[in-house]
């Protein structure tokens, strides 16, 4: 996200116009602020500038000074003498400064353009059918943009090999690589796993990994999305689809508290891959491998996908109907999860209220690797905070509802998602208890309850999650549901609806968010599902800064920082 | 009236001969259907029905292909098919009169067709009596009053298939029949006239009567064209037959009364309008073309014998199919009349016509029979 | 501002209002038409003669070597107006010798014969030159599923044809020439 | 029984039975085809009697043309079973009932006390009373027939011929008259209405 705010800002001119761009910023990044495109490979914005590919050659001069005094010197008519560079120079290279003048649509930089683009053709093979990355290719869009549209090349090009394994998850095409080097500093400044470097020269210059090691960690994928060519390909989408026949949604990864912004691509239904969205605030423009391979889970075999009653397949009516008979009555305690979204905590949370229920929280916690994988490993844990749905910091194991349990004093237990088993309740205390299973996936309680209400993934419906920044993100639906289910909200809402009698709760997420910005001491107050959905909202999290957060400093996150003003 | 053996032995006689004549009307009518494919192809540049052939005559050389490419078994197949499809009876139709239109919609066509006289028959004397099943004094009438019943079956079809289409097309037949009925009647009045010879006690309603009024001498058509075009041109419309194919109209009804009708049901129908055609074309034949008869003003050129019979038989099949020809003929030239047209037609122009013709042959004949100069 | 030119209508004749002149003429001509000759063709037993660049049914083709052309570039998918065509793309195993190359390699193609319009998009939207209309135009069946050609039935409509472009063999010609890196 | 009895039990039954079950059918168009059946029926019984002329008026007038102009105005109107329902007027048809059934006592004693008497046949048949009544009819003969002042009444189409334009002339034309002043009042009246419903 590129800063508007009350930074100091320059005049340059460009391409005869005067234009007020931030002071010091790159060249390319300013000129994109007014509508025009310097065509780049190398330049990455997150990343630091080589100037290897050339092709963001652009002329550009500053008003000449006097060498002796200083002082600028003057054309007749009073306007500044601009000393133009003879050469072109990369626009990548170069970072704004006042009166810069700077030409991108003349005679020259379109020569040089032309150029350039056929040099990096020259041995580039013919291979957009075959190519994954055909469709969204800086090459394919660069060379009908600002090629000279035909080849004078009559010698027959390299050939290559195909498919050199980089790494568990990468695979290098190494004829289709135009060397832009993106690759190596993103491994070298971000992953901060220095494997990967070009060998050889001339024509047989080619990207490889350090001998006896290999790319494998954990942001490896990300060297794929910034590749500006087919050239590394992720093994798990390679030929799979292609990318013209991709839904795009706006997405959530619910991997950790990162809560990095995501793409989800599907087609018909299918996800076919997950690649980071750019938000500059939380993630810039990465994320880890582990949160790509999450759809996975869409599908997977241990998924529930019929409601379940007394261990028999039944229908949602039933099993909501049951679920309501289990409640009515009953000394009820409530399993919540840090998966579940906002809206769905903040129900959950209503519905205890009005069963009358003992709210319980799991925390799940893993290792920190301070940059995009939290050590909360709970997307939303700050919006149970939030929702009210937890009052103190969830803990990895649920002791305090053992001890409920053994005096036994609970009859229903609603759990959402989680595992009791896995979090040291033995299983000889929960024999007496129904227990109300809402989750998307088997596990050690589902196969225990009485009553399993089977749920969405969050990529199966709409919501916000809640991260470790204080950040309210939204998400939207990318692909629906197994046939019959209902999104959590919808079970929820009806569940209260029928424990109250009355028919007040809504499942429409945007009326759920209209109950919740009512409360005036909430840090919800006054907003709207709408208002999260793009970039983020930070929230005020000041309520909750002494709790022992388990993350560390990582990338965009301060332990226990004070949230900024708005 | 008593039923004795004689009485009986007549009666079987008669049910012989009905269902002789009903197995070659019906013939007639299955075979005018081949006749109606094979000359519409003729007509369009195309060949029409040749693919029909029965497994062992394929095998006659020359004969067998022959007979193959005029299609001559394809009435077989035609008649198969309608059988053995599935029977098919929407949901929404009147069951019983939905079944029984088909049937109402056949049985006037071969029933009026017991009146009619379709040949000579010597005695030993040379004397003749004509072949036919019931020589009814007001044979003509009969008819008339046999095929009016014939509407029945598409009003009824159109109703009881309860849907919109099929509707119209009977409430269309219904309007039409009773609008040509008229003309029809009317033009064969002066017919009557002409025929009847004054205080001769026979009545010009007999069929036999007309028929053998053209012995010898003027064929109707000759003496009287206009009545003989009105009658035509009514007995289209009666028929249903292109231009007046109000009930079907596939255009604009889909089919009319038989849309909602499959199988054998819809055969029934089909067979019913060729055999009102058939029907049809021998009555035309037998009120103006001189029936059996041989030319206009040339005496029968064939012995008062069994031979005769057969030749006389024979030439009044001829005519019968000459006419069936021509009713082919006209469907595919003209093209549909609007429903207001034909409307327009049968009252405005028709109507008055027959009228007209009547009153002038009322004249005419007065004028002849007066009494000096009696005709003979 | 073009000139209107009102034509005054005849009034009709007696015999024309009549309309039987007319009625007669008609029926001079279809008569006349019945003894034209036929122009109908006995199509099981006479084929039509079709013309070159007749659109038939869409068929895959292999290149002379019987390798197959298609790559899954999934363009005709993409183009197809009536989305007839569905492609599982796969890849080709890396053991493969022959085709190591090319490396994609459709794991199914299937077009839906039901749903083709034969507007030859397909082969018009085709990189690889592998799919073609060819003169094939008689197609039956008695299912839905028949009327679905996969991948073995569309192989053995098109066939093989002749063709410059061995895109296979650009690594051994690489080999040979010596631009392999 | 003999044959011609046997067929005339039949087509008796078929008219009567027509002709209850169309006053008893609810639904328009099956009274319309019951009363098709009925005036069949009855047109046959006039074939039983060698009324060959009669039974093809009856069926060409009555069932041809007019049942078609009443089934096509049945249908026009789409006229159902509730439709013939809802128009019971009790009081009135209480009292049509009732002359009805008046009437048919009336004609039963009527014949059954006519039959009683034979003198009122006509002398030179009368030895054809009774059951075979059917083969009652006169002889047409010439010269009853041609001077048509002592008219019998015979089946021969020229009888009727006569009868209607030489003896009943009269009556005829004044029936004819009757029937062309109803026509032109109703003509008159649908016009009537039509305008005041435009107006």
């Amino acid at each position: 996200m590129i800063s508007k705010g009350k930074t100091d800002q320059v005049t340059i001119n460009l391409d005869g116009q005067d234009v007020e761009v931030p002071a010091g910023m790159n060249l390319v990044d300013a000129v994109a602020l007014h509508g025009k495109e310097i065509p780049h490979y190398c330049y990455h914005p997150q990343l630091s500038v080589a100037g290897n590919c050339r092709m963001c050659l652009i002329e550009m001069g500053t008003p000449m000074r006097d060498r002796g005094t200083g002082e600028a010197i003057l054309e007749e008519d009073g306007s500044p003498k601009i000393g133009w560079v003879p050469k072109p120079v990369i626009g990548c290279g170069t970072n704004v400064s006042p009166g810069m003048h700077v030409k991108t649509e003349s005679e020259m930089v379109t020569g040089c353009r032309e150029g350039i683009m056929e040099f990096l053709l020259v041995n580039h093979p013919l291979d957009c059918p075959i190519c994954d990355q055909a469709g969204e290719c800086r090459l394919q869009e660069f060379a009908t943009d600002y090629g000279r549209g035909y080849s004078r090349y009559k010698e027959r090009k390299n050939v290559k090999p195909k498919r050199t394994r980089l790494g568990p998850r990468v695979t290098l095409d190494d004829e289709r690589c135009i060397l832009c080097s993106r690759c190596i500093r993103f491994s070298q400044e971000v992953a901060k796993d220095d494997v990967l470097g070009f060998v050889d020269r001339g024509s047989f210059s080619t990207l490889t990994c350090f001998p006896g090691k290999e790319l494998a960690n954990n942001y490896s994928l990300n060297t794929v999305d910034i590749c500006p060519v087919g050239a590394l390909t992720s093994t798990d989408f390679r030929f799979k689809m292609r990318v013209w026949f991709l839904k795009e949604t706006l997405s959530i990864c619910p991997e950790s508290s990162a809560g990095c912004n995501t793409l989800v691509s599907s087609r018909e239904g299918e996800i076919h891959r997950i690649a980071p969205r750019r938000n500059d605030a939380v993630n810039d423009s990465w994320m880890t491998d582990s949160g790509r391979a999450l759809y996975k889970q869409v599908k997977s075999d241990d998924r529930l996908k019929t409601p379940l009653v007394d261990r028999e397949e039944s229908t949602m009516e039933d099993a909501l109907h049951s679920t309501v008979n289990a409640l009515q009555g009953k000394s009820v305690g409530v399993v919540g999860s840090c998966n579940s979204t906002v809206e769905e905590q903040y129900l959950l949370n209503r519905l205890a209220k009005e069963a009358k229920a003992k709210k319980y929280l799991r925390g799940h916690f893993g290792e920190d690797d301070g940059i995009l994988l939290s050590a909360d490993r709970t997307p939303n844990l700050r919006g149970a905070l939030i929702t009210g749905l937890a009052s103190s910091y969830p803990t990895e194991h649920l002791s305090s509802l053992a001890q409920a349990l053994k005096k036994d004093r609970l009859e229903t237990l609603i759990v959402v998602g989680e595992d009791l088993i896995d979090s040291k309740v033995d299983a000889e205390l929960l024999s007496g208890v129904q227990i109300i299973y809402l989750g998307t996936h088997e596990n050690a309680t589902s196969n225990l309850a009485r009553v399993v209400i089977p749920t969405l993934t969050s990529f199966e419906k709409s919501g916000s999650f809640v991260n470790r920044g204080f950040f309210l993100q939204g998400f939207q639906q990318a692909v629906p549901g197994p046939a019959g289910l209902l999104p959590d909200v919808s079970v929820l809402a009806r569940l209260i609806n029928e424990l109250t009698g009355e028919g007040e709760s809504s499942s429409d997420i945007d009326s759920i968010w209209k109950d919740m910005a009512r409360s005036s001491t909430s840090p919800l107050k006054g907003l709207s599902f709408s208002d999260c959905k793009k970039d983020g909202i930070q929230l005020d999290g000041s309520k909750w800064a002494d709790l022992a957060f388990v993350e560390k400093k990582a990338l965009h996150y301060q332990p226990n920082a004070k949230p900024k003003d708005g | 009236m008593e039923f004795d053996s004689e009485m009986l032995q007549q009666l079987g006689l008669k049910a012989l001969f009905a269902l002789l004549m009903v197995s070659a009307v019906m013939t007639m009518a299955g075979y005018s259907v081949l006749a109606e494919r094979k000359v519409s192809a003729w007509m369009q540049g195309r060949v029409g029905p040749n693919r029909t052939v029965l497994p062992f005559v394929e095998h006659i050389p020359f004969i067998g292909p022959f007979l193959k490419g005029l299609g001559i078994f394809q009435p077989l197949a035609d008649g198969l098919k309608f059988l053995f499809k599935e029977e098919i009876v929407p949901g929404h139709v009147n069951k019983v009169y939905y079944y029984m239109a088909p049937l109402v919609a056949l049985v006037p066509a071969l029933t009026t067709m017991t009146v009619l006289p379709f040949g000579e028959y010597f005695d030993e004397a040379g004397n003749s009596s004509p072949l036919i099943l019931a020589n009814l004094e007001v044979g003509i009438l009969f008819i008339f009053a046999v095929s009016s019943l014939g509407v029945y079956g598409i009003v009824l079809a159109g109703w009881s298939s309860n849907s919109k289409y099929p509707f119209l097309g009977g409430i269309r037949s219904s309007a039409q029949m009773i609008s040509y009925e008229l003309a029809m009647g009317l033009s064969l009045l002066p017919i009557f006239l002409w025929v009847s010879v004054p205080g001769s006690e026979d009545s010009a309603l007999s069929l036999v009567g007309i028929v053998n009024s053209q012995n010898d001498g003027a064929w109707l058509l000759i003496v009287q064209p206009v009545s003989a075009l009105i009658f035509l041109v009514a007995l289209f419309a009666e028929t249903n037959r292109l231009p007046f194919d109000m009930p079907e109209s596939e255009t604009d009804l889909v089919g009319g009364f038989h849309t909602e009708y499959g199988s054998f049901k819809f055969g029934i129908f089909f067979v019913a309008e060729y055999a009102h055609i058939v029907v049809g074309s021998a009555i035309f034949t037998t009120i103006f073309l001189g029936g059996w008869h041989f030319l206009p003003w040339i005496a029968d050129p064939w012995p008062a014998t069994w031979i005769g019979t057969l030749l006389g038989i024979g030439w009044f099949l001829a005519k019968t199919v000459c006419l069936i020809f021509f009713f082919i003929w006209i469907r595919w030239t003209i093209p549909r009349f609007r429903y207001d047209q034909v409307m327009n037609l049968g009252w405005t122009k028709l109507l008055p016509l027959a009228l007209v013709n009547l009153i002038v042959y009322v004249l005419l004949v007065t004028w002849l029979d007066q009494p000096p100069s009696v005709t003979p | 501002m073009a000139k209107t030119v009102v034509l005054e209508r005849k009034p009709l004749s007696l015999s024309e209002r009549t309309y039987l002149p007319q009625i007669v003429t008609g029926l001079k001509t279809t008569f006349s038409n019945m003894f034209k000759e036929k122009v109908t063709l006995q199509y099981p037993e006479e084929k039509p003669q079709l013309p070159q660049n007749y659109r038939g049914v869409p068929t895959l083709v292999k290149d002379p070597n019987g390798r197959e052309k298609c790559v899954s570039c999934q363009l005709c998918e993409f183009v197809c107006p009536p989305k007839a065509i569905r492609i599982t793309p796969g890849s080709v195993p890396e053991d493969e010798e022959d085709r190591e190359h090319v490396e994609k390699a459709p794991q199914e193609f299937e077009i839906n014969m039901l749903r083709c319009i034969y507007c030859g998009y397909c082969q018009e939207v085709c990189p690889e030159e592998a799919i073609f209309l060819l003169d094939e135009y008689s197609s039956s069946g008695y299912t839905r599923e028949e009327m679905i050609n996969n991948k073995a039935k569309l192989y053995e409509l098109g066939g093989t044809l002749p063709d410059k472009h061995y895109k296979w063999d650009k690594k051994k010609d690489a080999e040979e020439e010596g631009n392999a890196h | 029984m003999s044959g011609p009895d046997l067929l005339f039990y039949f087509f008796a039954t078929l008219s009567l039975g027509g002709g209850l079950l169309m006053v008893f059918s609810r639904h328009p168009v099956s009274a319309a085809l019951f009363m098709i059946v009925s005036l069949v029926g009855v047109a046959s019984l006039f074939v039983l009697l060698d009324a060959f002329f009669l039974a093809i008026l009856q069926v060409l007038v009555y069932a041809g043309a007019v049942m078609v102009l009443f089934l096509f105005i049945i249908m026009l109107l789409d006229v159902g079973p509730s439709g013939a329902k809802a128009s019971k007027v009790k009081l009135l048809s209480g009292v049509a009932g009732l002359i009805s059934v008046g009437l048919l006592v009336v004609l039963l004693l009527d014949l059954g006390l006519g039959s009683m008497d034979c003198s009122e046949c006509s002398a030179e048949n009368c030895d054809a009373c009774g059951e075979s009544a059917a083969f009652a009819w006169p002889e047409i003969r010439d010269e009853t027939a041609a001077n048509g002042n002592s008219l019998i009444f015979s089946p021969s189409v020229k009888a009727f011929g006569f009868g209607l334009l030489a003896k009943y002339m009269l009556p005829l034309q004044v029936a004819g008259f009757l029937l062309l002043a109803a026509m032109v009042g109703v003509i008159i009246l649908s016009k009537k209405s039509t305008a005041e419903g435009e107006g």
